[in-house]
Order: structure tokens, then C-alpha cells, then sequence
């Protein structure tokens, strides 16, 4: 299981601020995007979004384990 | 040192309480970055500022253990708001310590790029027409 | 804005008095040098800041103004210690504040560097063994 | 006539704080420099020795007149 977080835009524009993911592990990060795409309001691509698992930077090659904190959002803009 | 702040807070009183803990230094750059009331042509009247709780915090000790790892550093002070904000408030202060000017000076800046690239805040805008926009892009630093 | 301070002065204040006259900052770059105990290998006890009283003012002034020039600023701040001064006490203080964060890190290092230069004070400083020596060279800037 | 004024290290090898020229004018910071050194306490060289007229900083060959405040001085070292 996946506990999935989207910040600011990303939040907005799917339509979700947590979301809980149960499909087959393990997987990279661009696959459990593209399986959520069904929940999102619309479909959005990867480009300019950020992957972070267990509150650390990673790519969307990252394969995901079990219990994982995966989150998406757009460039930082703080400072 | 790594604060976040819900409330307006004192980049000086943070600055020289900082300094009180710190012996030897000779050198001492900071950075404050303000609430301005207008970004990209719009009059901006109030600014909310989201972030990550829990990986805000890591990434900034983070940020500050490459800056005394970079540099010869004999302390650091980052501190950044997060919530509802006004302009003139300050959003973020940067400060570092050293025996000479070069490493403060470079140190400094360093904190300030690696925030505004790796620290997880985004700001949303409220414009003076009601309207609310998220920031999409920073000015370059260098 | 330029003062030059025969007693120990808070830079917190003049940054904030003189921050407190601008509107339209984003950014301010501070730096403050304070004086050590430590120079040379030798423990330094006091230390006495000689100038040159009427070219100083005029050459903080003209260095303000090349930085006004140079770089797109909302203000400058600058201040600094002349006669006896002890461990700890601040030296000298440059401030600048811009809208964006570039032009305020580039031109608060630019005066420092330009004051280390060409503002005409001398350091003379007191040994622990009682000798005095005047301070001959500057740390390297960049 | 020349007003003369000596700061820091050079005061003290000087053995002046300020001195008073009325030797022939105009004539260049080097010439008033060598006219000095009989009033020193022992020659001092030009390196490294800072030239300015007027509080302004200037050249050896600056052309001195009547009036002018001529200030000799080591390399700053302030901040």
C-alpha cells in the first residue's frame, strides 16, 4: 500500500490533497502515475512534476516498496 | 539552526540570538527576503505560503549541513514562513557565520539558491481582483 | 545612507531604521564585521580604528553611489566603527535592498570589497603582551 | 603653501602628523615626497605608500597648487 500526497497546483488540479494506492508492488513512480490518472479530474502529464518518496528528491524510475510516502508537486517556488 | 514560522517573525532578533550562541566569527552575511505587493504587472494583496510538513524541515537542515560541509562555516540561521503572509512581512532569512568575509558572502547566497530550488514552499498569490494564481517560475539568483 | 560611529552601534536597528524609509523591496543582503580576538596567531585585546575625517564620509558616499549605479537598488546602508573598539563589537555594516534577490547579494559584496579598498581607515591593534601593531593586509575578498 | 597630513603607520615613521610645504609650486606628490624627507625621521621609500589631494586619491605625478591638502597614508584596513 501507497499513501500518496499532491502539493499546491498538483492539488488543485487533481482534485486530491492524500490519496491511498493498493495496486501491484513493486513499481516505479511513472507507473503509479499513470495508474492514477483514472482518479484524476483530468488527465496530467509528468512534465514539471516532482517526485518525492519518504520525504526525499527522487526520479520517476524510483521503484516504490510497500508503506512508501510518495508525493507529487510542482517546482518549488519558496525563498 | 532551522526554523518555520506560522506567524510574522524578527530576521534581527533571529539573527542576534543566533549570534549569542557563537564565539570567533568576524564575518556575518544574511539575506531577508520580503512580501512584495506586486509580481508580474498585478497588484498582489496577500500571499499564502503551502509547504511539505516534514520534508520542509529535513530539507533545510539538509541545505545548511552542505553549506558548513562547503565552506568554513562557524554557524548558519535559516528560518522561512509558511501560512498567510502580507506585504513588507518577511518570507525567508538566511544568515551565516565565519572568521572571514569570503566564506560568509558565498555561503549566504548558496543557502538562498539551494532554498529556492530544493525547500518544499509554494506560494499562491491573491491578486487585488479577487482572483488567486500559484507562483509558477523564481527569478534566476545568478 | 552612510554614518560613522565613534561608540559600539546595533546594525539591527540602522538596518531596520533605514528599511523602515523604503517601500518596494523583495530582497536585502546585510553583511557585519565584527572584530575578532584572534589575528595572525596573536590573541588581540582591543583595536583602534584611525580615518582620515572628511575624505571617509566622501569616499563611503561615492562608493554608495557606484553601487547605486551599477546595480538596480532600492537602497544602501552603511556604517562604521572609528576609534577604540573591543572583541565582538561590530566594525562595519553594508546593507542593500533591491526587488529581486541578485542585485542585492552582488552589490552588499561590492561594497564591502570597494570600502575594504579604498575607504580610508587603519586598524592598530593591541597584543595580550601589551605590544600594538598596525594591521598591514586584508583577507583576500573573493 | 601645502597642508600635509600623515595617517597610521606613516604618522609614526614621519614622526608628523601634519606638516606645512612652502617649497616651489607647482610640483608633483613624488617631487613634495622627496623634498619631505629631510623632516623625516628617517627616508621612507614611495611603495606602498598612498597619495591623496584633496581627499581625493590621486597619482605620484599629480600636479600640486597653492591650497591643496596632500595626505600620504599606508593601504587601507578598514571593514
Amino acid at each position: 500500500m501507497l499513501k500518496i500526497h499532491f502539493f499546491a497546483s498538483l492539488r488543485e488540479r487533481t482534485g486530491h490533497a492524500t490519496l491511498t494506492d493498493t495496486g501491484p508492488l513493486p513499481c516505479s513512480a511513472a507507473v503509479l502515475w499513470e495508474r492514477l490518472q483514472t482518479q484524476f479530474d483530468a488527465p496530467i502529464a509528468q512534465d514539471a512534476v516532482m517526485v518525492a518518496v519518504n520525504q526525499h528528491y527522487t526520479d520517476w524510475q524510483h521503484a516504490l516498496q510497500d508503506g512508501d510516502e510518495v508525493a507529487f508537486f510542482p517546482p518549488v517556488t519558496g525563498g | 539552526m532551522v526554523t518555520l514560522h506560522e506567524q510574522d517573525f524578527d530576521p534581527w532578533a533571529l539573527i542576534q540570538a543566533h549570534q549569542n550562541t557563537l564565539r570567533g566569527y568576524g564575518a556575518m552575511a544574511s539575506f531577508v527576503g520580503s512580501m512584495r505587493d506586486f509580481n508580474e504587472g498585478d497588484t498582489v494583496t496577500a500571499m499564502h505560503l503551502e509547504h511539505y510538513p516534514g520534508m520542509t524541515q529535513a530539507q533545510l537542515e539538509e541545505i545548511v549541513q552542505d553549506g558548513m560541509q562547503r565552506w568554513s562555516l562557524l554557524g548558519c540561521r535559516v528560518a522561512h514562513r509558511v501560512g498567510d503572509i502580507t506585504p513588507e512581512q518577511p518570507i525567508v532569512l538566511t544568515a551565516c557565520w565565519s572568521a572571514h568575509r569570503k566564506e560568509a558572502f558565498e555561503a549566504c547566497r548558496y543557502l538562498m539558491e539551494a532554498l529556492k530550488s530544493r525547500a518544499p514552499f509554494w506560494k499562491r498569490e491573491q491578486l487585488i481582483d479577487g482572483t488567486q494564481r500559484w507562483v509558477e517560475k523564481n527569478t534566476p539568483g545568478y
